[in-house]
């Protein structure tokens, strides 16, 4: 039943004449205890979706589904994935993290050693550099937040400072860079400039308390706040100091951003300033008019949010969303607004604002500036349409 | 005060791990390979996925594109079309490929599968050998097509 | 090997000479994406202990591992739980919460309705009023963290404020009390002041992002952000406004102190400020002199942690030890210090001051005020001895 | 400008779940019992859990421990030693027992098991028939043991 809207006022209606019923729940002893909980098989659709390459075992990525989460943090069967030869069974014993290069003394750890460290805790996002890729096409894809925006997801890393393993080793000073390298089939490699990197880089051990899920680096993985994600190496073995970059697969072929005149931007690290409306999204259909929360995502590889600001037309007229405490440097944010549909077409976008001022670009902005012939470090606004009959749709402004 | 618990580990004992390869060629290994010897590599271990003479399908294609970057098609990114550096061929094959038992080529198939993909893109002759003098000095197509980003400044 | 440590001079040993194996998960593609991802194999052992009433299901505690874990947030299959019969498997579509007694029309709502409200997220502890209760035993249990203070967790949780549906059904100024009822066999029920809980209550729908799970009280929870556990009403399904306490098992018979003279302390609210070291810990032996990081977790229900001192030789000194940030009110607020073990015995103590100025009292200070007639609201020092071998156990300082 | 979501609902509606009971007898049903038949009832529905006339075994003793909350053995709280109101114990078998099948029990039933557990702990006589108007004015032995915690206040 729809709720009757008489000058500002609404009644609430009646529910149905029948008795509470005593459900069998409210009678009979319910589960026993088990070592590790899961969620309820009634939210057995609040799950990751996939895309593997042809032929081969988990080569591709997984997408948070954002639409059915709320909060700041992701949980970790949920955070999203980016593999390049499936997720390495790693017995944590025989793992070892080598530190070399233009070192003193090159050292190794075992995880045993490197568990005994001072650690530091970090709320931090992780986004994937593809992430956002569909905003470059031509026609808006039919697809909701998890297709569109769901390679990006924020968690409490914990684990051992890199600065305080580099010092030990003794860093030469003609070293500029790091090579950082997967055990993973992949053996999945960045580069990374090393002035960059000393202050925030972290070896993390834990994801949200318990150690690194297997999908995101156990036993190590990297963790650089605010960096693109493919450079926060999973399974990390060796970290190798050297003069220049190495110029891997991933930071020439891949990540790389080729505007219209054909050159390529390169080393685009940080993730800059973006958000994404996560409810009402695609999927979310609403069944009435009257009162929703507009609620989604802020972050920025520069800092922390500063602003977000909501439009219900398109872009026309702005107004700031709340932003929901605590407001964390290179973290995820949630903001939100409250919002009545009125039962019309409407046309809802979010736009962050990060605390260097870095403004969130509109989609006819990012491809003016940048084309439409790479796939990577797509920030745009993010546009859903609200039809008559609260359906959501991907559209652009 | 530094915990200082790690161990010491010698280059020898590092050198079965430490398979990266700079675009000067530090960290190339001994051996060679020439086009000829490389499509027979290919034709065993590579073909399946990528197609003939590495055309693509299934998977990615390492052949083509070479002028792709501008215009109004979309652009074509392969080795021969977009890599800047020939020695990431040897560097990403060696620990990624084959896809399903990577790390297991010997140097001389590295370099040779290397120098034949170089071939099938134009970019060295049938004749020429790969190895740790000359996969370094091959200049692909799009060398100077990299620019480094510059973040956004505070405002 | 032993690091040799002269003059405060750390050199490394040298690693056994055999070259770095190339494990078969460094050539062998991984295993491929699943929906919802689980921690690794090898870290089976990191797992909830429970105790169960006899002949029953799930009646009975679960306790949280926290000497395997770091960080502030607890991965939700890992959060300890206090169930009363068992683990309801409720259908949300079912499940309904009812809001009546003394206001002006009672309400009833269902999930996807509690769905469209205004959210707030809240990184909060849960701690049941019964952890810690083996430091009333005359002797040092030989148990570690998680036996002896595994019933806290932590965990970002989103919902609605109980305020705003309250105002919706209108409170009738008599009502003092709100009774709130699970919908759990055991129809889990407290009374809760209602001036106390209007400014924080939240009907918990999320539980780091993702629904709360059924252990934690799915479809949805009280959360009333640093009281004690029980109160926390799981399964939610009535709140009733009342004039006075309804008098509970669990408030009456349940969760009271009793005193010395006989007399209980009734309706003790906030989990009084608290700490633990989480690392070392019983379990956690030491296998040679050096770098260890001492850490722990503190918490108040008061508000935020201001400062947890730290001492090494059973509270005769005390150093204050590093607070991770974010420091947040009423949120396990994790404690790290550094620590050079030189293989003596230590004896190892933490202990929190939140900013109200509560300090948390030495075993000695709890029993002398209380006795030992309670087994609730457990919050004194605990003590771990460190032994010549590096072994480590629950003592009496 | 709430969203005012939710439906009115009439207590009619609410009776099935509104099984909560005050101290002043307030949601008491309609109904009685004495010891005697509460004693059948426990016989079947309770005895295996709570053992003979109570004593505990497997589960919580049901009667004893009166003039042990001070003293130097342990205390041990009961119903009858502890409980400061009668009508928590109709509210809590109603709600919460037996335990494999809770809120099965009728309301005479309920009445006459709390008169039995009552009498058992020598609290009432064996011909007291407990209902709506009786159950609320049964002194319980701990009635006066309870005082209301104060919190800390800021320093
Ligand atoms: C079983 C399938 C399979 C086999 C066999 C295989 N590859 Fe691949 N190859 C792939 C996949 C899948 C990718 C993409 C990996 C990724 O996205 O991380 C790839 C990527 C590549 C790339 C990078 C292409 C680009 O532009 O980024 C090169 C170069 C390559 N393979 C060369 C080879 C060579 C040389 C061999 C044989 C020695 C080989 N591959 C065998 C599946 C295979
Ligand atoms: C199958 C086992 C079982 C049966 C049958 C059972 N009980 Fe219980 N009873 C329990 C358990 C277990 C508890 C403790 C529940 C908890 O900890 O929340 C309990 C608790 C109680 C308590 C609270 C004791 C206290 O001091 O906190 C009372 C009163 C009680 N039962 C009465 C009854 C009555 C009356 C019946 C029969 C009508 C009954 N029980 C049948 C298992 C049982
Ligand atoms: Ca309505
Ligand atoms: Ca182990
Ligand atoms: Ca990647
Ligand atoms: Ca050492
Ligand atoms: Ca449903
Ligand atoms: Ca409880
Ligand atoms: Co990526
Ligand atoms: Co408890």
């Amino acid at each position: 039943a729809m709720s009757a809207a008489t000058g500002g006022i609404t009644f609430p209606d009646t529910a149905a004449g029948d008795p509470l019923p005593v459900e069998s729940w409210m009678k009979t002893p319910g589960a026993p205890f088990v070592p590790y909980g899961q969620p309820s098989e009634y939210e057995n659709k609040v799950a990751r979706t996939f895309t593997t390459a042809p032929g081969t075992t988990g080569t591709g990525a997984s997408r948070t589904p954002h639409h059915l989460l709320d909060g700041m943090i992701t949980p970790n069967g949920l955070h999203f994935e980016r593999h390049h030869s499936g997720i390495p069974d790693i017995n944590p014993d025989a793992h070892r993290l080598v530190i070399h290069g233009l070192v003193k003394r090159s050292l190794v750890f075992t995880l045993d050693e490197l568990t005994r460290y001072p650690m530091e805790s970090r709320i931090a996002f992780i986004e994937c550099g593809g992430n956002g890729q569909l905003l470059y096409q031509k026609e808006p894809a039919q697809v909701g937040v998890q297709q569109m925006q769901g390679q990006v997801s924020c968690a409490e890393w914990t684990g051992v400072k890199l600065a305080a393993l580099l010092q030990e080793a003794g860093v030469d000073p003609k070293a500029k860079w790091i090579l950082a390298e997967g055990a993973d089939a992949a053996g999945m490699s960045r580069s990374l400039p090393l002035a960059e990197i000393m202050q925030d880089a972290l070896i993390a051990l834990y994801q949200n308390g318990e150690r690194v899920r297997p999908a995101n680096g156990y036993p190590i993985r990297l963790l650089l706040p605010g960096f693109e994600g493919n450079m926060n190496v999973k399974w990390l073995r060796r970290i190798k100091l050297t003069e220049g970059p190495t110029m891997t697969k991933d930071e020439t072929s891949k990540y790389t951003i080729t505007m219209p005149d054909g050159k390529s931007l390169q080393f685009v690290f940080a993730q800059e300033g973006k958000s994404v409306i996560t409810r009402p999204s695609p999927g979310l259909t609403m069944k009435e008019p009257g009162f929703y929360e507009i609620t989604g995502l802020a972050w920025s590889g520069y800092g922390k949010i500063a602003k977000v600001e909501i439009s219900a037309d398109g872009g026309k007229s702005w107004a700031p969303a709340a932003l929901q405490e605590p407001v964390l440097s290179k973290a995820l944010t949630r903001f939100r607004m409250a919002w009545r549909w009125n039962g019309g077409p409407a046309v809802l976008q979010s736009r962050a604002t990060d605390d260097i001022g870095y403004v969130q670009p509109t989609r006819e902005k990012m491809i003016a500036d940048r084309g439409s012939r790479t796939i990577y470090h797509s920030n745009a606004v993010t546009t859903w349409g609200v039809s008559e009959n609260g359906e959501v749709k991907h559209v652009y402004a | 005060d530094s915990p200082n618990l790690g161990k010491v580990i010698t280059p020898e004992q590092v050198a079965s791990w430490d398979i990266s390869i700079s675009p000067d060629g530090a960290g190339l290994p001994p051996g060679s390979g020439t086009p000829k010897q490389g499509e027979a590599v290919y034709a065993s271990k590579c073909l399946a996925c990528h197609g003939e003479k590495g055309a693509g399908k299934p998977n990615d294609a390492l052949v083509g594109g070479i002028g792709s970057l501008v215009g109004d098609k979309p652009a074509m990114k392969t080795v021969g079309s977009f890599w800047p550096y020939a020695t990431t061929i040897f560097d990403y094959v060696r620990r990624a490929m084959p896809y399903n038992e990577s790390k297991t080529l010997t140097n001389d198939e590295l370099y040779a599968v290397a120098a034949y993909i170089l071939q099938l893109n134009g970019i060295i002759g049938e004749n020429e050998t790969m190895n740790a003098q000359t996969l370094p000095r091959v200049r692909m197509p799009n060398r100077d097509g990299f620019v480094t980003f510059v973040p956004a400044k505070p405002k």
